[in-house]
């Protein structure tokens, strides 16, 4: 294992001073692994943090700000944050108009996040939470953990915290934060595993002509593996799947993203994204927006996943409206 | 009944066994969890009960049911994850049941306690491949030593030893229904669970302490 | 080689349909691999425009928009672009006010981008050349092609761009890029080298213990190897060999950048970062603003660079002032 | 002398051979390259005098100074870095040396503008590990040999080769002063400059033409 860190056990520390270094309009909350807006709680706004283990930066804290996030609180490496520093989380970033946690679907983030919003509604505060669960890989069903959240999460960032800079009250934010849950699909695949700090070698061996199909973000091996394919054939198969689930009609208006996964050249994303629109052209369905980038990464892992939102006129206007966070700026 | 102070020590005895255990099983846990989760696990649970087992101090004054609740505690604030709340919500939750003092009895309704709290934190129940399959039948074999076949801890804790080894075998054929693995569908038949693994090494050290 | 494409020949032809089919802003030259500006040439407008070689997205078009640069020529995969290509990006953008190039000093790209200078001034435009050369790795002599410009090529996009849309005329907009250009300094390296797409396997093997100082963006060997360090060990180094180039004094004012490869997980960028800064702090130099992420990229290298630009008040202005382009914005 | 058909012909064969030389030299080429600039020489290579091959049908009509102009301009825009300036200005300036038909006279005069532009395009002298290195032998051996040594230009040809290999060889121990390797400073020695390289085979592929 080569990296740029120091010690594993020193990654998620040295990495959030950091960013606070770089982005000083950032603060951390003393003795925890918390970033918050400088200015949180910001007077008279709903709260929307989020948070989940670290490795997938620039998720979370890298969406703190205007237009977006409040609270980020990140766990060990895809491990997720503990009970109590979610809490400060919610504590810090509360004005009394309450907090939307935005969690995405696995048991111990969900847990976590639950024991934290008891812990704060002891303490009088408002809770709410939204579960993403986007990823079409995995089935759905009543006896299993579900859906995974991933990359559409991002679109929940945006989109709730647009509301909530909007003035929007803790009912309609997160409203608008399970709209963009119903309405958000991904599928994502991985060329080559990742290498964590602790672990120091390969989460899962990939042939040199293999890929996996279905991966999630934790360097977790996918639902399939699959000969090496072409981009196009890649970005089919990703693209088929995501568009099937959600189930689009003609004429309908989409946001698509394609997201790296850390180790992708970002030209390798345009491929992806060439045939992404080429598909949804080939289809009549309508791009509003597409984004191309490293959005919700694995470390180093070098794959990517296709993420597809159904857009109606009040989530395009939430999704234009301004942010400006380290990892996301949006002008009007 | 042992007085308070050496119930205390016992337990701090079987802490430092469990993390000292865990510290030499964390690469195998990690491997495990490679193969069907986040290669995290090993990490996960040396963090959490090394953190706990250096509150030897701390604990020094605390009667022996404050002691494991302090050890749920410290597990909820540093492991995370899904064993974070699994683990540590349930110890401190089943700690209720030790406060006049550890009995064979208390010990029986402890066992239930914790094995009930993770079953509902978690929503698993027995065939989802996760720690429950490890616990159920345990904490069952135990139970039942104690309180039917009227064996002493010591012998009931071997056969729950026994049992979990099992329970630990059966995740292997089977599919995942929680937790991580549930993600890869058919592809986690065929391996262990890291966290029905880690249960059974728990309870190879409680034994091996109070062999001692 | 395992990669996100259809084919090695195609992959900068099928970037870059991919790119304008994200960003509609742009606008690709017919039968050119050359992006504009939707709305080049800008009326009343001095152009600035860059080029080389494809490989260090988002470096060059993604720095396209307004602020920043109107025109950006790719060439294959670390081969800087035919002159002709050139000269058609400096003929579309040059709205009678003149045309800046951007160039770093390799000689392809010189002696191309000479090329299509000389073409388009026999057309009647007006045509200046900055050549960057800011990377201390490589020794400075007359007798040798002289120094390598790398990643600090952006802040002179930046600072020429925002001079350009201030309205600066072309002296003007030449004299901008030329004083950043003379104030910043940039060293890199890698932990693994890259893979082209035409050669399908690294450009240089390193062993699992060993890293490469000095590299340029090209997944070219560096200066040196070097035994495996730390994260803040490498940093240390990096930045001792910019600061004493740069010769700086107590008190003064610099923009950092700490550039990744393209396979550097922004985690460690981040903890590349905190050195920097504590470094920086030590020896009493203020910093203004820290850049961190992928700039200027070579594929999927991991790795990093460290740069810094000497600022005044002139030059903060200019950075700070508006840009909107897929790989940077800056908000007011 | 041949007429301007034959001469046209003999330019298309010579054409033909150094694409198919160069594509299959084009991993030997990059391999080069890898080791001390940035792994593109070959593909720089074959694209552009694959290029120039396709276009036999275009140059069925033209003068052969013309055609050898047209490979000059089609290497200007289809190889880009460092060598098709090289290349494909040097080819192109060169090509005017040509207009009065190829004959031994003229073709020395090609070789020396030819030469004299790539080292004022590139500013390379002898030494700085470029294809300079292959050019100022091959150049001088094939100037001397006609214009002093009287001998035909099929000899001198051969004896351009002969002195070209040894240039190449001559990069090897050397430090680069221009191009990419340059940046590697003292870590060029013991390598052997691709466009060098590149050159030798060319000249190699005019020899065996006009063998034929
Ligand atoms: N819903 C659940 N119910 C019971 N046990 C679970 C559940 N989810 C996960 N587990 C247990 O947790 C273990 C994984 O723990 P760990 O790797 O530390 O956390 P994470 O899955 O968050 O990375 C699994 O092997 C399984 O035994
Ligand atoms: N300044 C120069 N003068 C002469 N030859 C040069 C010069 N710079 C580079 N070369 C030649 O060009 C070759 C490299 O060509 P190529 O790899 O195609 O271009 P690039 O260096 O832009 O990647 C070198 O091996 C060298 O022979
Ligand atoms: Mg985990
Ligand atoms: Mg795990
Ligand atoms: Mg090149
Ligand atoms: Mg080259």
């Amino acid at each position: 294992m080569k990296k740029l860190i120091n010690e594993p056990g020193a990654v998620v520390d040295e990495m959030l001073d950091g960013m606070v270094a770089a982005h000083p309009e950032l603060r951390r909350l003393d003795g925890t692994n918390v970033l918050v807006r400088g200015d949180a709680p910001v007077d008279g706004k709903v709260a929307v943090v989020s948070g989940g283990g670290s490795g997938h930066e620039p998720t979370h804290a890298g969406y703190l700000g205007e237009g977006m996030l409040d609270g980020a609180a990140a766990g060990e490496v895809f491990t997720s944050p503990t009970a109590d520093q979610l809490n400060e989380m919610i504590q810090a970033t509360d004005a009394g108009e309450g907090v939307l946690c935005v969690v995405k679907n696995y048991e111990g983030d969900v847990m976590n996040f639950d024991t934290a919003a008891e812990m704060a509604a002891m303490e009088g505060v408002e809770v709410e939470q939204v579960v993403v669960n986007d990823d079409v890989a995995v089935e759905d069903s009543l006896y299993t953990s579900g859906r995974r959240g991933v990359a559409g999460t991002i679109f929940v960032h945006k989109c709730a915290g647009a509301k909530a800079a909007a003035g929007g009250d803790l009912e309609a934010v997160t409203a608008v934060a399970e709209k963009v849950v119903d309405n958000v699909r991904t599928m994502g695949m991985a060329l080559t595993s990742c290498v964590t700090p602790e672990k120091g070698e390969p989460t899962f061996d990939l042939g040199e002509d293999e890929i996996e199909l279905g991966i999630g973000i934790h360097g977790e091996p996918g639902t399939e593996r699959a000969d090496i394919m072409s981009a196009d054939e890649i970005t089919e198969h990703l693209t088929e799947n995501v568009l099937d689930d959600l189930e689009l009609d003609e004429g309908e208006e989409v946001v698509t993203m394609v997201n790296g996964m850390g180790g992708t050249p970002l030209s390798e994303l345009y491929i992806v994204n060439r045939k992404l629109q080429s598909i949804l052209d080939d289809r009549g369905i309508e791009t509003w927006d597409a984004w191309v980038g490293d959005y919700m990464t694995s470390l180093d892992m070098m794959g990517c996943s296709v993420s597809v939102l159904r857009v109606d006129d009040e989530l395009k206007e939430l999704l234009g409206a301004p942010a400006e966070t380290p990892g996301l700026t949006v002008t009007e | 009944m042992a007085d308070a102070e050496t119930q205390r020590e016992a337990v701090l005895d079987a802490l430092d066994n469990v993390a000292e255990r865990l510290a030499e099983e964390k690469e195998y846990l990690t491997d495990l969890d490679s193969a069907i989760g986040d290669a995290d696990h090993g990490a996960n649970m040396e963090r959490g009960f090394g953190k706990a087992a250096d509150k030897r101090e701390e604990f020094a004054e605390m009667e022996p049911n404050e002691v494991v609740k302090n050890v749920g505690t410290t597990l909820i604030s540093n492991v995370g994850g899904a064993s974070g709340p699994l683990y540590g919500g349930s110890i401190m939750f089943a700690s209720q049941e030790l406060e006049g003092g550890i009995t064979a009895e208390t010990s029986v309704a402890f066992a239930e306690a914790y094995l009930d709290k993770v079953k509902d934190r978690g929503g698993a129940q027995v065939g989802a491949k996760t720690m429950v399959d490890a616990l159920v039948p345990a904490v069952h074999t135990y139970k039942k030593s104690i309180e039917q076949d009227d064996l002493p801890p010591l012998e009931a804790l071997a056969k729950a030893v026994d049992a979990a080894e099992r329970g630990v075998a059966f995740t292997v054929p089977i599919k995942a229904l929680k937790g991580r693995a549930s993600f890869l569908d058919w592809r986690s038949v065929g391996h262990q669970d890291p966290g029905a693994t880690s249960t059974l090494f728990i309870l190879e050290e409680l034994l091996e302490t109070a062999e001692e």
